[in-house]
């Protein structure tokens, strides 16, 4: 009688395991030559995403090809592969990914790449081997030393204790300005004043980057200047120092969206900070994603192609594509760009 | 198990099979990439982990208990794996090190449970706690990389030549182990006699204490395998892998038919809820709902899957009773 | 019932009286019951008596190993024995018919084969695997020795009236060959018909050598039934009377506090 | 027929409960000030240690962290009296928070009328928690698991992704936390008004006294004619109430709200009920209780960050504490009651 019962569980697990078996790759060859191109960003619910993704949209217009944005909601690096699964099943024709943990998601990206999918990544890189081109906003090493250049200027004497208020542990770009900027500090005598007594991470979440701001404050009474090279932790960053009335005292600089730090800039509490046309990087991904997919180009060291309104672009020796030089908003320019 | 009950099941499981292909109908309405091997495979895989929680943590409830802390003791798996890895050990001393962890954390929901009385609730929700934020004071914010070939092609690869992911074969052999000891052998049939009446099990020679702490165990080291295959599928180790997982693995049990006052519940409706829950979550992420939107499905699947048979307990029995064929003098 | 004489009441067996079975020496829990002394023969049923709250349960409950004594000492078969659960207790052949059948006597939800095989269910198993066919044989047989009206072995036990869950529970504790077996308050609320059933059933074991003690608030009972009977008042050993020395006032004096000399 | 004294198990056990209850309230007494010794003992210990933690700037900071966790304890608290829990107030809170945040963003509502919304909503969910707890007989633990989900899953269905930033908010609304009255910052006389008006009405009231009977002996409530499922209904009602009160001041106190708002502030939230001496067994523990567990939290995160010691110790300690507060709970009650059984002998 017993086993009458167990032969409904074998009927149904013979259902499941008979799909999987016998399906076989029937998900047909890899992306078409039709631009059905997907962003994948490290969290969805980020301003600074959402600018870079109007960028991707105006391209795709541009190239009458289709756009659309998916993501996990909270900045894990494990929460982007069932994504890159979902795509790869969607048979999409590029990937446009951001990599908060760049090992975590090299298998499914492989996965994707050998099933014919173009795989660019832009604002944090996947590892190497796990993508074809890696779009770089800025290069590391000139966002490192613009931030501690502009925090020296920012600080009487240009001496004391600064912080950083990073993003998350794993992500790749936030680690290497990190890394810059340690340098800078270490090899440049200008800066022999300035003392990095704490990275703090606040996953850029809101709240967890408010109260690591608090933190900062509290755990270090005589903490001169925090730099915060993500949007989410710098506005966080301002709306501490402004709450505690240590705006000012307190020198704040870092990576901003102009639309997020104008009130903060114009009220003093945040005097200068940089950044990079995020809707040009968002514009440039999908461009070359574009013409990868088309096979205009192969992705190779040295290849040259121009991206619609932004011109000529080459593609460096480790495959690897420089947006531009970082730009620093002051409170005379923050006025002339809306993003 | 009284004739009354397995009918019951039967026609619980009979429920599942039904919503199974309905939401495959569904999953292949919403989109044509839904209906291929390789999309099952992935979504088996993707299932496992929450699949090989699930099995202790039916017989914990149908002993009468709950173990919520099962995905955190999931995530301090995981981030011990990647601690002592980063320490250069190899991974045959590593695994095996992490599965005691496990162990000893079930042991300890057992004994506050068992010795100190308290209701495993309240224990869990601790410990559930505790566990996670010791898996960040071990590995704090960092990701640990850079596994050997063999252990992430286990994670993330398939049976050669076939669609099978190796984690389903893992989850196959404990589904079969689980449904032999539940029905077949007197571990089982204590299991359900706990569950059903701890006085008289405990008035009939059992020792209650020493087998619910068995399951807390049992809990223990089958979470923290699935957080050695999590590690191996994201081939990386983190202190917040796992994170919500308890929503599914409860769900699965409870849609399963697990009763949750105890002594009710068969390892084949946990098996067929499982892919339930992983066909639905399937079909909706691939029509682009974020997992987190999905989760109002599965929560409220939760809440039905309890509301619905105490609902209907309670229609039936305010019906005018009909005259049972034998009289029954209870005198 | 009134007049009738004693012996038609209770089918009471002539039984050979054997070996002491259990010895109690001085058992006493804190502040429940304390310096609790008697003996139990094979063959002889022991009632113990006295008004609710007297510490009788407790005392059973300490002799199944559901509780722990504070002082005193048990015997079994002359042998010292350290009783800490009822796992222990069987092993020693000292079985507990509970008094509250629903709560703590069966699983009502099992069917009669389940509940008679529970104790046991271990040895029934061969490589884990219960033998169900053993366990339905083993219920039949007990079934049939004690005629529990049913539909079958397969029946769920919550079908049955009070006083055959009453047999069932009792073949429960047979299935075990136990040598000593404790009943408290085996015929409480359970008809008629099925009292005098479960009487004869208690002669009977007695008759094949159990060594038995009843716990029984009916001192019709507890009269018609045991070889001795032991008062119990607050917790202490108030009086004991032999089958022919007992009388209900003497019981009931005793049991109240007012015991003579 | 035969002899027997009529002492039906309830009279005894309800004479003993009685006696139980004066001792458990009296426990509640011992509780609280047991925190108060500890939460002292941790003062004085960190002062030594890094002494610019004694400044009223440090307190006014915990303090400002504690006030929106008291306020969603205070609501906990009568969930917790009635022998339940409630899960979901993290997603509550988180809910109304970017509801309300929304609703003020795109100028639909004023800040009084978006704060009105909010509280609204928190009290549509919680009444929802309520019928499927009271009416549909869920048990408390698996319903709020399920609503934890469904409430965050909603909360990213209208978020869609986007996010309502300080700038979008209206200045006014801003100020609430940054504003303060008297010279003691808003937030915390919101929270301290709010626990002084539960914990009189729950010490005082007819209701109050009848959750508290319902927490510590159901089936004697049922038998007094308390009608227990309604005012466990209303209990889920006041604890969504009180999340959402809790949810609409969190847009101003954070200045920028997302879908992921107060996620885990439910573990928080239990731990400092816990902590506070409301016995998860139900029937006793007070909100005074809880909101000194609060704070006794908040110092010992503070305290963390003071020392540079890892803040990563904090989850670990939420859950540790709920371990012990609940281990103690367990031992008095089980002393207390071996003593009335021992004196009322069976």
């Amino acid at each position: 009688m017993r086993w009458r019962r167990g032969s409904q569980f074998a009927t149904a697990g013979m259902a499941i395991l008979a799909l999987v078996a016998c399906g076989g790759s029937s998900g047909g060859g890899g992306g078409t030559t039709a631009l059905n191109i997907a962003f994948l960003p490290k969290a969805v619910n980020n301003p600074y995403f959402d600018v870079a993704a109007s960028g991707g949209q105006e391209a795709a217009t541009a190239l009458s090809g289709q756009f659309k944005q998916v993501g996990p909601s909270e900045a894990t690096g494990a929460a982007q592969i069932p994504f890159i699964q979902t795509l790869t099943q969607q048979n999409v024709s590029a990937i446009v990914v951001s990599a908060d943990d760049p090992d975590a998601i090299a298998p499914a990206l492989k996965q994707a790449m050998a099933k014919g999918i173009k795989v660019v990544g832009y604002d944090s890189s996947p590892a190497k081997d796990a993508r074809n081109v890696f779009i770089n906003q800025a290069d590391s090493k000139g966002i490192g030393v613009v931030q501690v250049q502009m925090v020296c200027d920012e600080i009487p004497g240009c001496a004391g204790e600064i912080a950083v208020l990073s993003a998350t542990s794993t992500a790749t770009n936030q680690n290497a300005w990190i890394q810059a900027m340690k340098d800078e500090l270490a090899s440049n005598s200008k800066y022999a004043g300035l003392k990095l007594v704490k990275v703090a991470y606040g996953n850029d979440d809101p709240q967890t980057s408010t109260t690591e701001a608090q933190a900062l404050l509290t755990s270090y009474p005589n903490l001169k200047g925090i730099i915060s090279p993500t949007t989410v932790g710098i506005s966080a960053a301002a709306q501490v120092l402004k709450q505690t009335g240590k705006a000012g005292k307190v020198q704040l600089t870092g990576l901003g969206t102009p639309n997020l730090m104008r009130a903060f800039v114009k009220d003093g509490t945040c005097k200068e900070f940089a950044l990079w046309n995020v809707k040009d990087l968002g514009y440039l991904a999908y461009y070359t994603a574009a013409l990868l997919v088309q096979g205009k180009i192969k992705g190779n060291p040295g290849e040259k192609f121009t991206a619609g309104r932004l011109g000529d672009y080459t593609i460096d020796p480790n495959g690897v594509v420089l947006l531009g030089p970082p730009f620093v908003f002051k409170a005379d320019n923050i006025d002339q760009l809306n993003f | 198990m009284s004739t009354l009950a397995l009918a019951l099941s039967r026609r619980w499981e009979s429920l599942l099979v039904i919503l199974l292909v309905a939401f495959i109908v569904l999953g292949s309405s919403l989109s044509p990439f839904f209906l291929s091997g390789s999309n099952f495979s992935d979504l088996t895989s993707n299932l496992m982990e929450k699949a090989i929680m699930a099995l202790p943590l039916a017989l914990i409830i149908i002993a009468g208990e709950i173990d919520l802390s099962v995905e955190s003791m999931l995530g301090l798996a995981s981030a011990l794996l990647g601690f002592t890895y980063a320490l250069g050990w190899p991974l045959w001393l590593d695994i095996p090190l992490v599965l005691v962890a496990g162990a000893t954390g079930g042991l300890l929901n057992g004994l506050l449970v068992t010795r100190a009385g308290l209701p495993s609730l309240v224990v869990t929700l601790g410990t559930l706690a505790l566990y996670r934020g010791l898996a960040s004071v071990v590995l704090g914010p960092r990701s640990v990389s850079g596994w050997p070939q063999w252990f992430t092609d286990f994670g993330f690869g398939d049976v050669p030549g076939t669609l099978i992911p190796w984690p389903l074969l893992v989850f196959a052999v404990l589904a079969l182990a689980f449904l032999f000891v539940l029905n077949r052998t007197w571990i089982g049939r204590q299991i359900y006699a706990i569950g059903k009446n701890k006085e008289a099990a405990r008035y009939s020679g059992i020792d209650v204490a020493k087998m619910k702490t068995f399951l807390f165990i049992l809990s223990g080291v089958l979470s923290a395998l699935a957080g050695v295959i999590l590690t191996a599928r994201f081939s990386s180790a983190r202190a917040d892998n796992g994170q919500g997982f308890v929503l599914d693995v409860v769900t699965s049990v409870l849609l399963g038919g697990v009763n949750i006052f105890g002594g009710e519940g068969t390892i084949v409706g946990v098996v067929l809820a499982i892919f339930v829950i992983g066909v639905l979550r399937n079909g909706l992420t691939l029509a682009d709902v974020s997992p987190d939107t999905q989760s109002v499905a599965v929560g409220a699947l939760l809440i039905l899957s309890v509301a619905g048979p105490t609902l209907v307990r309670r229609i039936s029995a305010a019906r005018p009773r009909r005259q049972l064929t034998k009289p029954v003098s209870n005198s | 019932m009134v007049g009738r004489r004693l012996e038609t009441l209770f089918p009471k067996e002539h039984a050979t009286i054997g070996e002491v079975a259990l010895e109690v020496r001085g058992l006493a829990r804190k502040g429940v019951f304390s310096d609790v002394s008697f003996q139990v023969r094979h063959g002889e049923i022991v009632g113990l008596a006295g008004l609710v709250g007297a510490g009788r349960t407790e005392v059973a409950r300490v002799l199944f190993g559901i509780d722990r004594a504070d002082a005193g000492e048990v015997l079994v078969a002359g042998k010292r024995a350290d009783i800490n659960s009822p796992k222990d207790a069987m092993r020693l052949g000292i079985v507990y018919v509970p008094e509250d059948r629903h709560e703590q006597g069966l699983v009502l939800d099992f069917s009669i084969a389940a509940n008679v095989s529970l104790p046991i269910v271990q040895k029934l198993s061969r490589l884990l695997v219960v033998d169900r066919a053993q366990e339905r044989r083993l219920a039949a047989d007990y079934s049939k020795q004690l005629q529990v009206r049913s539909t079958g072995v397969d029946q769920t036990a919550s079908g049955l009236s009070g006083g055959n869950q009453q047999k069932v529970v009792i073949a429960k504790w047979l299935a075990t060959r136990p040598t000593v077996l404790l009943l408290d308050e085996p015929t409480q609320g359970v008809d008629i018909g099925a009292k005098a059933e479960v009487h004869r059933i208690i002669s009977q074991l007695a008759a094949q050598g159990m060594a038995i003690v009843l716990i029984s608030s009916e001192l019709l009972e507890v009269l018609g039934m045991a070889d001795r009977i032991v008062v119990l008042h607050e917790g202490r050993v108030a009086a004991e009377f032999g089958r022919d020395n007992a009388s209900q006032e003497r019981i009931m004096a005793a049991a109240t506090g007012h015991a003579e000399a | 027929m035969s002899a027997q004294a009529i002492d039906s198990p309830s009279n005894s056990a309800l004479a003993g409960r009685l006696g139980l209850e004066r001792t458990l309230t009296l426990v509640a007494r011992l509780r609280e000030a047991g925190i108060l010794l500890v939460l002292l003992a941790v003062v004085v210990i960190v002062t030594i240690q890094a002494p610019l933690f004694f400044s009223v700037s440090n307190f006014e900071q915990i303090l400002l962290n504690v006030s929106l966790i008291a306020i969603v304890a205070v609501g906990q608290t009568t969930v917790v009296l009635t022998r339940n829990v409630d899960l979901s107030v993290g997603s509550v809170v988180g809910l109304v928070a970017f509801a309300s945040g929304d609703l003020l963003k795109e100028h639909t509502l004023g800040v009084a009328g978006a704060i009105a919304v909010g509280c609204a909503l928190g009290l549509g969910l919680g009444a929802l928690n309520g019928l499927i707890v009271a009416v549909a007989r869920v048990p408390a633990i698996v319903a709020t698991l399920g609503t934890l989900y469904v409430y965050r899953g909603l909360d990213f269905l209208i978020a869609g992704g986007k996010q309502v930033s300080a700038i979008d908010l209206p200045h006014d609304y801003l100020g609430i936390a940054s504003s303060s009255v008297l010279g003691i910052p808003t937030l915390i006389v919101a929270a301290a008004l709010i626990a002084v008006v539960a914990a009189y009405l729950l010490r005082n009231s007819g209701v109050g006294r009848q959750l508290y009977a319902i927490g510590s002996n159901p089936a004697a409530a049922e038998v007094v004619g308390i009608p227990t499922q309604r005012l466990i209904f209303g209990a889920f009602v006041v604890c969504g109430l009180c999340a959402g009160v809790a949810g609409v001041l969190w847009g101003s106190r954070f200045g920028s709200v997302n879908a992921l708002a107060a996620s885990g502030l439910e573990l928080q939230v239990i731990a400092a009920v816990v902590v506070g001496g409301v016995n998860i067994f139900g029937g006793s523990g007070t909100v005074v209780g809880a909101v000194l567990g609060a704070i006794l939290l908040a110092t010992i995160e503070n305290a963390l960050r003071i020392l540079h010691l890892s803040e990563f110790w904090l989850l670990a300690i939420d859950g540790a504490i709920i371990l012990l507060a609940v281990g103690t709970d367990a031992a008095i009650r089980g002393y207390f009651q071996r003593i009335l059984v021992r004196t009322g002998r069976r």
